[in-house]
């Protein structure tokens, strides 16, 4: 298992660590308290178990008018959501697994899509979904999906995968600020992940992608939990002094190119990394954006990983190859960058392999999830 | 349009049924001009409920429509200009031409807008009524919607939470019996549509939707339960589609409603039956209904007028409002 | 299972709930090894709709679960060892290990297909059941759900269509109270869950789902009728569930069901009441319930060792079928 | 607008010319004849317009427990045919638009794309489901969307768009066959396309591109319309002496690569064309495989044609550019290949260029749709 510590630090006093769920917990309960119009919904965001924890302690500080349990009805709340956001609230719903939310494409798309523009500016809705990624300990092919890629097809929506805590908090209370849709898309394993984060409220645009870290040899554009297995890699690599510029995407939908592009300039070498599938997926949208604006900068051809082209299965020994990971990417990085063939590739898989079972995020966690 | 519980004004309410049918007609015969270019569907037979309903609404009631929605605007007082320019794709029609006739707005009404996927605006009407409850405003919220749209999932998802969080939106069924050409029989069990709704544990009133008294009076009983916090009401009201599901046609020809003649629709025709009261208890005389239609005849033609005038929306400003500010 | 219209077989009955709570037991005992790496979530309290629904059916009829299946599986007569092997994800499985506990299937059985999205299952139902009025053969099809699935759309849809199509298909409402933690009266109005089926169209019965003799007596009759092509049919069942939601423990320490104590479950326990019965109407000796739970342990504790001794699924197989040829 | 008639012909005798709807009619009544498992689903089916006449005789022929009006219930309709499916039947479900689809993909995506997965093999969905795109005539945001990428994102769904009648009936005729759910996706304005299709049952695979014309200059690889709008752009470029290869994907999942590599392995110019929107879609992923493995011989960037990032508006003034076409093509691939820029654009656009209304497919047609 990488690092669980991402350091976004900035020098203010009011910083401490906190994980990934504490600083999306955090910015509900800060953004409810100043602004009455928010309100959050969904299955299990009032239950002693909060929806793991972010939901923690709403309802007892905002009542339940604000922090509301909903039927199983995902077509229909996403539906009143919407009525709600037309009507001066800005609602939080929340889905557990992004794959219930396939239930409530029609309104998603239909109608928070396009309501904007349809009637020409007039209504708007300001609606956030939060949808979280399950993983591991079979969550099988039901539970498992990473589907940000049909969501980012759609314009009218905008699509955000955060991957620290910093960002989970600054791009949470820019999604509730913002006047569009916004699909808060949280992979699991990111939940116990540390960081500094700051007490207040802050912003981190939803338009921008982040350099975690600078690099000259190659460009590796991520998303969400990659980002972390990235680190990862990148670590051993920095070691063989291979430099590895890891740009976190963020953003899905509208994507941030420039610092792809800027990035691939330098290196002439792109490695895109999804959490989901490849067929007509973000990766491929990178690659093709890349090859369109920064052709001539490219020494190779671009590669993606992402998952393989099946649904997840249950079983951990079939699952055991599913997720792509630091070694994945430490062989797919050399294969690229090593036209000599002189890096120490086993030893460096090694390093990054993990010891423990991959259906778990980390060796301390008991399931059932 | 009144607030309190509805003694009914049936002048209004014909009025209110006159501009609907005159509107449509003017459409229907103007559209094989092939100006207006998108899809329309006409509520030519079905003006009672719009008008009944609407009727017992305030502006700050909102309303929400479907598909075919021309009769749920003009009732609510839509700006029947904005509406007509919409329908020829101008610039000043009500979404500037984004929508066309299946996609209507004007929320200085309260009409809050209709969309054509059908079910689509349902439980939006559920979260703007929920709105009112939350803000402690005594006002209502309201959808029209078809038979057919009672199969929708969406639909008793809605009612469901509707009638869980005690909102005060009111649900009106029309029901014509037709889902494009396809009968309720196919589509549904023999059973009431309302009894489900009332199963749901909805307040449930059915009417003769062609009798627009009796929807206005109906609805004034909904409207004002709603109102005092008795929570979400259904009406369900049976009428008759006189044209083809979609277009400005007759299509009796088609022979999926083989009863279904000219006298048919006359003795349904909810105009005809209000003008007879009006004659009789009202001592309308012909001359007054000379003058209403006179006066509603230069009320759409000027809605014509103002949008031949209307400049078209430029090309380049299709991409706006994809994204709000 | 029984083909005709039930006579309780109450032995068989104590025999199909004491094998499914004793494989419960079993997992939960052993979950905390962490090998079985799936979520699973027990139907231990509720054992007797299981039970005494499927007594009712014969191998051709069908019957669909949903996330908590271990208990509509078996009482179907699916392959003990094959759902336990599944949840171990061992290639033995019934899916391969491809689904877990989650994902059950035994087509030999009679048992089509358990899935975890709520509601997922029920139209599936539904289609199996056409195909049985379609083939005209006089089997059913069945559907366990519980009372939060009722809230979901689609489940209106499929009620809508059975009742159109007076199809075969019994839809067995497991009503524990519950949906994860949230309990009814945060979802849905206070109304009768079978009033909405009722108004739908559907047969309707209601009954004590810890009481394995109502279930069987009530489902005797519902199947029958839906045998006799007097189309779906509709069970609720109260019931209890003892556990938390997923997992293998209780969960009184969370405090969102106040009242219930240990004692409340024991109150409830439906097997307790068929071991009363059996002792006294069937004259049962202590020694025979310690034969058939000598029986009972054995059976699974053969499936644990079953499954250990079965082989892990290749990671390369992982792609495998996800297309048919 | 473009030629109306692509030219499949084959040699044999019982061919004779018929439109892209009659090729699908034909299709399902010769399959249900045959094949007794086959049912037909929809609403509209068995009404007097049967689908704009493609269902038309059906439920004559085969009865109303085979040819079945539907209540407005995508979701659970679609879970229905699933289940038919399992059981031995072999159902055709259609949407009239394939906005429609958007309230089933809960059933789609979760359910028919991994059943046959996850119970092992033990069970298989054949279901074919299909769905009309509009466009024109005021559709407007909710009835013109173009969605395959959605679909083509989700393993264990296969999804076509054929453009020919006589790709019509046979690949319609092979998504009945087909043991898997395909989503067959007809653009509403090929139904008046003419073209040579057989009287008796022929395949025509799903998984592989046809090459509909040959050239040396420049790869098009092409979905649906936007071939014929290929097809007209190519035909006056030739006179030019530009030699265009168009490569009619027909089918979006899988995507047959192969004719596209080898194509650009000859010309080393790629251009694609979809009829939907370009972030996230078939369009970027046939750019992303193409860099993937060819990009040695690519010579500039690919480039791609799509909708513009927006919903599609209502009023033909608005519209009026939306929809590219063969005009936006010539310019595009005269982009490509001009370098000397010697060609006459100007002449060649005036040569391609709509004279009617372009909501409209043909000048013939009388609104409403
Ligand atoms: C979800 C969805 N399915 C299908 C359609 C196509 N469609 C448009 S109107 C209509 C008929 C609706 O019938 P009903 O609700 O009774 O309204 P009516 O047209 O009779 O007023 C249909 C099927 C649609 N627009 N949306
Ligand atoms: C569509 C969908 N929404 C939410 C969930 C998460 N979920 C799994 S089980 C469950 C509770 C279902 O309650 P009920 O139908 O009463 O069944 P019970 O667990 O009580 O047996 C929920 C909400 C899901 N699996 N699918
Ligand atoms: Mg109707
Ligand atoms: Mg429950």
């Amino acid at each position: 298992m990488p690092s669980s510590t991402i350091d976004n630090a900035s020098t203010e006093k009011n910083i401490r660590e906190i994980n990934f769920g504490e600083a999306l917990q955090e910015a509900q309960y800060q953004a409810m308290e100043s602004d009455k119009s928010i309100m959050v919904i969904g299955e299990g965001v009032a239950d002693p178990k909060s929806i793991f924890r972010t939901t923690e302690g709403l309802v007892e500080k905002f009542g339940p008018d604000r922090v509301t349990e909903m039927p199983l009805a995902e077509n229909g709340m996403t539906g009143v959501c919407i009525g709600l956001a037309t009507s001066g609230f800005r609602p939080i719903l929340v889905h557990q697994r992004i794959d219930f939310a396939l239930l409530s494409l029609d309104q998603l798309i239909n109608n928070a899509a396009k309501l904007h523009y349809v009637f020409n500016g007039q209504v708007t809705v300001p609606l956030v979904v939060r949808m979280l990624i399950g993983r591991g300990w079979g969550q099988g092919p039901q539970h498992a999906q990473s589907l940000q890629s049909l969501f980012a097809h759609i314009p009218g929506l905008k699509v955000v995968m955060p991957t620290t805590p910093y960002d989970a908090k600054g791009m949470l209370l820019s999604a509730i600020k913002d006047n569009n849709p916004v699909m808060f898309i949280e992979h699991r394993w990111l939940y116990n992940l540390k960081g500094d984060v700051p007490k207040e409220q802050y912003l981190v645009p939803l338009d921008k992608a982040s350099i975690v870290k600078k690099g000259s040899h190659i460009t590796v554009a991520t998303f969400s939990h990659m980002t972390i297995e990235a680190i990862a890699a990148a670590q051993v690599l920095a070691e063989h002094g291979v430099e590895v510029e890891i740009i976190d995407m963020r953003s899905v939908r509208p994507l941030d190119m420039d610092p792809v592009l800027a990035s691939v300039e330098k290196t002439g070498l792109l490695m895109v990394l999804d959490t989901g599938w490849a067929s007509c997926g973000v990766s491929g949208e990178i690659m093709a954006r890349t090859v369109e604006n920064a052709f001539q900068y490219l020494k190779k051809p671009p590669m993606r990983i992402t998952l393989p082209d099946h649904p997840a299965p249950t079983s951990k020994h079939l699952a055991d190859d599913y997720y792509p990971d630091a070694e994945t990417i430490v062989k797919a990085i050399v294969s690229l960058v090593d036209d000599e063939q002189k890096l120490p590739t086993q030893e460096m898989c090694k390093r990054v392999r993990r010891t423990s079972l991959r259906d778990i995020p980390n060796p301390a966690y008991v399931g059932p999830f | 349009m009144k607030t309190e519980e509805s003694t009914i004004d049936l002048p209004a309410l014909y009025h209110s049924m006159l501009r609907i049918r005159r509107a449509e007609e003017a459409i229907a015969n103007r559209y094989h001009e092939q100006e207006m270019r998108c899809p329309v569907h006409l509520c030519i037979g079905e003006e009672a409920i719009s008008a009944g309903v609407c009727a017992n609404l305030t502006t700050p009631d909102v309303v929400f429509g479907n598909h075919r929605s021309h009769g749920h605007y003009m009732a609510k007082g839509g700006d029947l200009n904005a509406m007509m320019a919409e329908i020829y794709g101008k610039a000043t029609g009500c979404c500037g031409g984004r929508g066309g006739s299946m996609h209507l707005i004007d929320n200085a009404a309260g009409f809050s807008g209709a969309v054509p996927i059908v079910g689509g605006t349902v439980p939006l009407a559920v979260g703007a009524g929920w709105s009112f409850k939350l803000k402690q405003e005594e006002h209502v919220s309201v959808v029209f919607f078809g038979d057919g749209c009672f199969e929708e999932g969406v639909l008793h998802e809605s009612m469901n939470f509707a009638a869980l969080k005690n909102i005060p939106t009111i649900f009106v069924c029309e029901n014509n019996g037709m889902s494009v050409y396809t009968p309720l029989a196919e589509r549904q069990p023999i059973r009431s549509i309302s009894g489900v709704a009332k199963a749901h544990g909805l307040g449930v009133y059915t009417g003769d939707g062609n009798d627009v008294v009796e929807v206005a009076h109906l609805a004034g009983e909904a409207v004002a339960k709603a109102r005092r916090g008795e929570g979400p009401q259904f009406l369900e009201f049976k009428t008759y589609r006189w044209l083809g599901h979609v277009g400005h046609e007759f299509d009796d020809d088609l022979g999926y409603r083989p009863n279904e003649t000219p006298k048919f629709r006359e003795d349904r025709c909810p105009l005809k039956r209000a003008a007879e009261e009006l004659t009789q208890k009202f001592g309308w005389s012909q001359k007054d209904f000379a003058t209403l239609e006179e006066n509603v005849k230069a009320e759409v033609e000027a809605s014509f007028q103002f949008s031949f005038a209307s400049p078209d929306p430029k090309p380049q400003t299709s991409g706006d409002f994809t994204y709000a500010q």
